[in-house]
């Protein structure tokens, strides 16, 4: 019984950041330390694939994947993690709702491929190569992981325990979740370890926002100037907060830049970009349709907006022509 | 004496519903039968059937009244009654759409001057491209009344020579073509 | 584990509604599929539901079958969502646990292919089962009904409104445009098929207005605003100036007799124009209020503050008061009626039969003043020219009927023109030709009425008029009015010569009916006139609760209809009234308090200012009692916070998931 | 092996059946209350005749209809979405008409950029008079979204994960 119990992390499809955030805990990762064993973390220590696999399914207490599922392999290594992890945790934005890497889903596999391959204006790829699945040279055979169709969430590929949302996920929610964890009173499966409201709740210019909003212009945060000390929305700058949901502590509109909704939406939305589209357009001022359509030029990109962090697993989840 | 009594069994209420579906004449069941039209056309005085008489024997499915009436031919087509109807039924082209039908039937007034000039019109255009009025009027007076040569002879010589009527015939570049481009119509 | 959760228990009544549904929709196959639906007890097919047996049905096995969700497929929830809501409370459950799915209006009697219609019931019954799983236990809010009524326009529809309310000890404002109520009827010579004087049986009524306690009447004013609800009802009315004190104006006229303008030069409105006033003037004897008024366009004083003011000179009273400005007066009530009467067609849209272009031809309008004893010529068929008719033409269907001025019968031009006839015949000897298309004559006496003036000599031409000018192609045409018109029964067009045409011209809506429309918050049909609520089981009720319909601004009707529709809408509202509360349809919105994180973004959206922003809390909250249940804020709330009873996220998303299910 | 070839035969069949001639839309409605609903009841009242691809979900007012609705009702299978609502300025709540109105300018941008065709969203203005446009939109609606041929969202997130399924094989055999 005096075995400390075992955790995992592992990195999909994402920046690194959240492996980042971890580190991040600075002295505090003594803590953690001292409460569990880590028993694998490729981006920190030697364990290797077969490690985990000789382990007996469930060994794990909990793993906190990162990432968005984007290969085969990435796939394989979440199902493997699944079967050996008591708790499946998906960690920060990428594992949680596709993250950035989800705005992937605007675009076909193939439209990609070439993208990168071939048409990007700093490739030079006169022959047009390709990565393949597979190549043999000498006798030697190399296998390389298949590129999806789609990038997905952790849970659009097996079921996940616990959320911990973020891009990446902050230092403080990552202690209050392990300490959750290890303190045995589990919340109930699926939760989202993190506040139910929306940003705007902790939001220090929350008293700022006037009540009675109504929007002439959208603003680009790098086309114009955002005022200190008043709500970033209601200056006409595409602010998340209102659909996204707390924990952060509000820390990129402190730094005077917009919430870009990297915390998802609170459970009792299905789709945050929907709502947040529905707020801000409810709250437009002209009745007119060529002066409403005038105000949205604001916002050229409705998905690149609104779905920032959450395309994957938004309601429509992908462009419809990608599969 | 012939009977003025008709039987069902005469009437085709499917051809007035034929009729219905021609463009312009979508609105014939819409008629109230209040007689504007009539009232209204300036030639309703010669005719044998008012307007308003032909639609309700369309409706009724009467074709052989409807079609060799000569109400069809006296249609000058000033829309009068178009305009007034209050149903806003195009009178006016349910009596082309009559014209039409009686001539693929050829179920019109014999000598009947309206559709031989028609026919004739459209014979000339084709083969020359061009309306002749000289061709025309011989070929009209010679089909639908040829002693009309002996009371028409003083007027017509007058015109010619007075240069309003032209016994030229003048033709189109490449009639051939257009002649061939007339044909399938034909078939049709 | 607080509280176990309740298994989910339903029952679904699929209605045949005779043949209506049945005829259409395979019933059997849909209760079949709904029987095979999860969480699905009961599933059942049957005649007409909402029958009293039908809905005993329902009663009977909540209490058997412990059924705790109501589905009934039906006809419209506009029609019989209160029936079955009765009828699953009567079974001891909440009332809204009950789902209505409209498989009438919706399905049977709009499509072609059965196959079809019952693939569609299907999905909706579909949707229906999987949205009462997430139905809550609602109850509806009871409001206090303030007793007062208000109606609008004094025409007859509106008189006999607001006499049946006051009589009834209701207190009724009552607001008229014009200056004088009375309406079209008070200008009517006679009235069919009676023929007994509009006059003598409209007065009386309009002085009891007057005189009852617990009217009050305020001509020339119009409603400027409303506001509230069903039972509660903020009104605010304009009251022009007519710069007489009716406080102190008595009705002598004396002021008219005084006035700059020695000669009445003016036209009379209540003449059609054909008699004339002054700028001051009482619009006519029995005018009541009995006031006098002063047209603001034609007096010199208001138009240029340069008079003598003989007027006020001459009042012993003081009562004429140049300074009166428009008023506006705020008033309370707790139901509407309103009688805002109609417009006659105005005839020069017709231009084939020359009104305005020919001097002898005549509104029915017109002629109706013409004919009246105490109209501009004193009941004499005199034309404008000074002669005698001899013979007149009397054109039905004026502006009705027509695809190009208003597609519908206006229902009382029949009558009138043939009461005109009769009149015209009766006053001036002239031989008279009425040309109709059809004659309508389908009320209580007026078939008799009609073959009472086919024995009186007058003309019946059918055939509607082409045209009518001045053209003469004969010498019997030399000075007269030339009508053209097939006669349809000859089959031949003929020519009559007349000197007199009278255009019965049809009824239309007001002008400004979408103006009224909007003020009211309620509907008009594709011709213009207001909307009722149900054409047969609700006529005299609008969408919007507590505001009814009484008279011609409901659609064309005669005088005995509109009275009787003018009943009909003070006893809805005196049951409104009386029964001293309105309950409220649950559906509001609600912010949960703990869920919200006072973004404000759902403030501005309130038309109703429902939503508040409570600085202590640093939240949003609503406040149920202004809230009328639109759901805007829940479909704009980012953080899905506000939920709407009756309409809440889980429901609607069932449904969606319901309607799709085979998909 | 051969059951899943046959399977991946059979899903091509249904469809290939999906788009050919056969092909029905399906299409959710939300219908006001005061205005549309209360229309669509009048053409039932009147026997109009249109197509039976609509299914109507009854909300109190076009402003309560959030945009959630009309993505999840593609996500669950919807060909077309349709929304009716009160003339601008007849709004039963005075302007509820108006905030969909705006988000509706800024969602069919969206479904644009997503790849769903503008004839499948569709919002129009219909009072409660007007059975016969009740009839001619739908009708229209249906034709063009017929034209388009099926959308399947559904069928498609299934078909896209089936490069899941083929690992999910593999893992579970490599397991046993």
């Amino acid at each position: 019984m005096s075995e400390k119990p075992k955790v995992g992390f592992y990195w999909c499809a994402s920046c690194g950041g959240c492996e980042e955030s971890v580190v991040d805990l600075a002295e505090g990762i003594l803590d953690v330390v001292k409460a569990v064993d880590i028993v694998f973390w490729p981006v920190a220590m030697d364990f290797k694939r077969k490690d985990v696999e000789a382990m007996p399914d469930g060994a794990i207490l909990a793993t906190l994947l990162n990432g968005a599922v984007r290969s085969g392999e990435q796939e394989e290594m979440v199902r493997l993690l699944r079967r050996k992890s008591k708790l499946l945790i998906a960690y920060g934005s990428c594992a949680h709702t596709g993250g950035i890497p989800g705005l992937a889903n605007q675009f076909s596999r193939e439209e990609i491929l070439k993208f990168v391959y071939q048409e990007s204006p700093s490739t030079a790829n006169e022959k047009n190569t390709r990565p393949q699945t597979r190549f043999a040279e000498e006798g030697r055979e190399t296998h390389l992981p298949e590129l999806h169709q789609v990038v997905r969430s952790l849970d659009q590929v097996v079921e996940v325990d616990y959320y911990l949302p973020g891009c990446p996920p902050t230092p403080n929610l990552l202690k209050n979740a392990l300490g959750v964890l290890l303190s045995g009173k589990l919340p109930p499966k699926g939760a989202v370890l993190a506040p139910e409201t929306a940003l705007c709740n902790e939001c220090p210019r929350k008293d700022s926002k006037p009540q009675d909003v109504a929007f002439k212009e959208f603003k680009r945060p790098h086309l114009a100037r955002i005022e200190t000390d008043k709500c970033i929305l209601a200056q006409g700058f595409m602010c998340m907060g209102p659909a996204t949901r707390a924990g952060c502590g509000a820390q990129c509109v402190q730094g005077n830049m917009p919430c870009t909704g990297c915390f998802g939406a609170t459970s009792r939305v299905r789709d945050q970009g929907a709502k947040m589209l529905s707020s801000v357009c409810s709250n437009i001022d002209p009745k007119e349709e060529p002066e409403i359509d005038k105000v949205l030029e604001g916002i050229p990109d409705p998905v690149g907006t609104f779905y920032r962090y959450g395309l994957a697993r938004s309601l429509l989840r992908r462009k419809v022509s990608t599969v | 004496m012939e009977r003025q009594i008709r039987y069902q069994r005469e009437a085709r209420p499917a051809w007035g519903a034929e009729i219905a579906k021609l463009p312009g004449c979508e609105r014939l069941y819409s008629c109230i039968q209040c007689g504007t039209c009539s009232g209204t056309c300036p030639m309703s005085l010669y005719m044998d059937y008012t307007p308003r008489r032909v639609i309700a024997l369309i409706r009724e499915g009467f074709y052989k009244d409807a079609l060799s009436c000569r109400t069809i031919w006296l249609c000058a087509s000033c829309y009068s009654c178009s305009s007034r109807c209050p149903q806003d039924i195009k009178v006016t082209d349910i009596m082309y759409a009559l014209k039409r039908e009686a001539i693929k039937r050829k179920v019109y007034p014999s000598r009947f001057p309206t559709p031989v000039l028609a026919r004739e019109f459209y014979r000339l255009v084709k083969m020359f491209g061009r309306n002749s009025e000289f061709l025309l009027v011989f070929l009209l007076t010679l089909k639908t009344n040829p002693l009309g040569f002996l009371t028409m002879a003083r007027t017509g010589i007058a015109l010619l020579l007075t240069g309003r009527l032209s016994p030229k015939v003048e033709m189109i570049r490449d009639a051939a073509r257009l002649r061939k481009a007339l044909e399938p119509k034909e078939v049709a | 584990m607080s509280k176990p959760v309740e298994e989910i228990r339903i029952g679904v009544y699929v209605c045949h509604c005779g043949t209506n549904i049945a005829g259409m929709v395979d019933v059997k196959n849909v209760a079949d599929f709904a029987s095979r639906l999860p969480g699905v007890t009961v599933s059942r097919e049957y005649k007409y539901m909402c029958s009293d047996p039908g809905q005993e049905l329902i009663r009977q096995d909540i209490k058997e079958h412990r059924l705790n969700r109501i589905v009934v497929a039906s006809c419209s929830p506009l029609l019989h969502e209160e029936t079955f809501r009765a009828a699953t409370a009567k079974g001891g459950l909440n009332p809204f646990f009950f789902h209505l799915v409209n498989i009438r209006e919706h399905d049977s009697w709009v499509h072609e292919n059965r196959q079809d219609a019952t693939a569609k019931a299907n999905a909706l019954v579909h949707a229906a089962v999987e949205r009462v799983r997430s139905h809550k236990a609602l109850t509806k809010k009871q409001v206090p009904v303030n007793p007062a009524v208000l109606v609008v326009g004094g025409g007859i529809a509106g008189i006999h409104a607001a006499l049946t309310l006051a009589n009834a000890g209701k207190k009724v404002y009552l607001v008229e445009r014009e200056p004088t109520i009375g309406g079209h009827m008070a200008k009517f010579d006679k009235t069919f098929p009676t023929l007994d004087c509009a006059a003598c049986i409209l007065t009386p009524k309009m002085s009891s207005v007057k005189s009852h306690k617990n009217i009050t009447l305020w001509s020339y004013s119009e409603v400027s605003r409303i506001e509230g609800y069903v039972g509660n009802f903020e009104v605010t009315v304009r009251r022009q100036p007519r710069y007489v004190r009716e406080d102190l104006c008595v009705g002598c006229m004396e002021c008219i007799d005084a006035c700059v303008f020695k000669e009445a030069k003016f036209p009379n409105e209540f003449d059609e124009g054909l008699g004339k006033r002054k700028p001051i003037y009482v619009p006519f004897p029995q005018a009541t209020p009995k006031v006098a008024v002063i047209d603001p366009d034609r007096c010199l004083n208001v138009k240029t503050g340069k008079c003598k003011k003989s007027c006020v000179a001459s009042c012993d009273r003081g009562a004429i008061d140049f300074t009166q400005k428009p008023e506006d007066r705020q008033i309370k009530v707790g139901a509407v009626v309103v009688a805002t009467g109609f417009k006659a067609f105005d005839a020069k849209r017709s231009p084939q039969y020359g009104y305005g272009v020919y001097p002898n031809v005549y509104t029915s309008l017109e002629v109706e003043r013409l004919v009246n004893a105490s109209g501009p010529t004193s009941g004499e068929v005199v034309l404008r020219d000074g002669r005698h008719p001899k013979t007149v033409g009397i054109i039905h269907c004026v502006g009705s009927r027509e695809e190009h001025t208003n597609r519908w019968c206006s229902r009382v031009c029949c009558m009138y023109s043939l009461k005109l006839a009769h009149l015209v015949k009766e006053h001036s000897g002239a031989e008279v030709f009425n040309f109709y298309i059809d004659m309508r004559t389908p009320g209580k006496s007026f078939e008799e009425f009609y073959q009472k003036l086919l024995k009186e000599g007058v003309h019946f031409v059918r055939g509607k008029v082409a045209e009518v000018n001045d053209w003469v192609l004969d010498p019997s045409e030399q000075g007269k009015l030339v009508i053209r018109v097939e006669d349809t029964l000859l089959g031949t067009v003929r020519r009559i010569p007349v000197d007199m045409v009278v255009l019965g011209v049809g009824l239309e809506p007001h002008a400004d009916a979408q103006e009224v429309r909007r003020l009211f918050n309620i509907s008009c049909g594709t011709e213009g006139f207001f909307l009722e609520r149900h054409p047969k089981l609700a006529p005299v009720n609008t969408f919007t609760d507590g505001i009814f319909l009484a008279g011609c601004c409901q659609g064309p009707k005669d005088i005995p209809d509109t009275v009787a529709q003018a009943g009909a809408a003070a006893a809805e509202a005196l049951a409104l009234i009386d029964s001293g509360h309105v309950e409220l349809e649950p559906n509001t919105a609600y912010i949960v308090e703990e869920e919200c994180s006072g973004c404000k973004s759902c403030v501005p959206l309130c038309p109703y200012k429902a939503i508040s922003y409570v600085e202590d809390k640093k939240k949003a909250v609503i406040n149920e009692a202004l809230c009328k249940g639109c759901g805007t804020c829940v479909g704009a709330c980012p953080s899905s916070s506000i939920k709407q009873n009756l309409f809440e996220d889980e429901q609607v998303f069932s449904e969606i998931r319901g309607v799709l299910a085979d998909v | 092996m051969a059951g899943a070839m046959l399977n991946l035969i059979m899903e091509n069949q249904t469809s290939t059946n999906g788009t050919a001639s056969g092909f029905e839309p399906r299409i959710v409605a939300f219908f006001c209350n005061w205005c549309t609903y209360t229309a669509a009841d009048l053409a039932g009242v009147s026997r109009l005749k249109y197509a039976a691809n609509v299914r109507v979900v009854r909300v109190m007012c076009s402003g309560r209809v959030d945009p959630q609705f009309i993505l999840d009702a593609f996500a669950k299978g919807a060909d077309g979405v349709l929304i009716g609502g009160c003339h601008p300025g007849d709004c039963h709540y005075i302007e509820g008409n108006y905030k969909l109105l705006r988000r509706v300018r800024l969602l069919h941008r969206m479904l644009r950029d997503m790849g769903i065709e503008d004839d499948r969203f569709r919002l129009e203005w219909i009072s409660a008079a007007e059975g016969e446009k009740v009839k001619t939109v739908i009708n229209d609606m249906v034709e063009k979204v017929r034209k388009l041929g099926p959308l399947q969202l559904p069928q498609r997130f299934r078909d896209g994960d089936k490069e899941l399924e083929g690992e999910q094989l593999k893992a579970e055999a490599a397991h046993v």
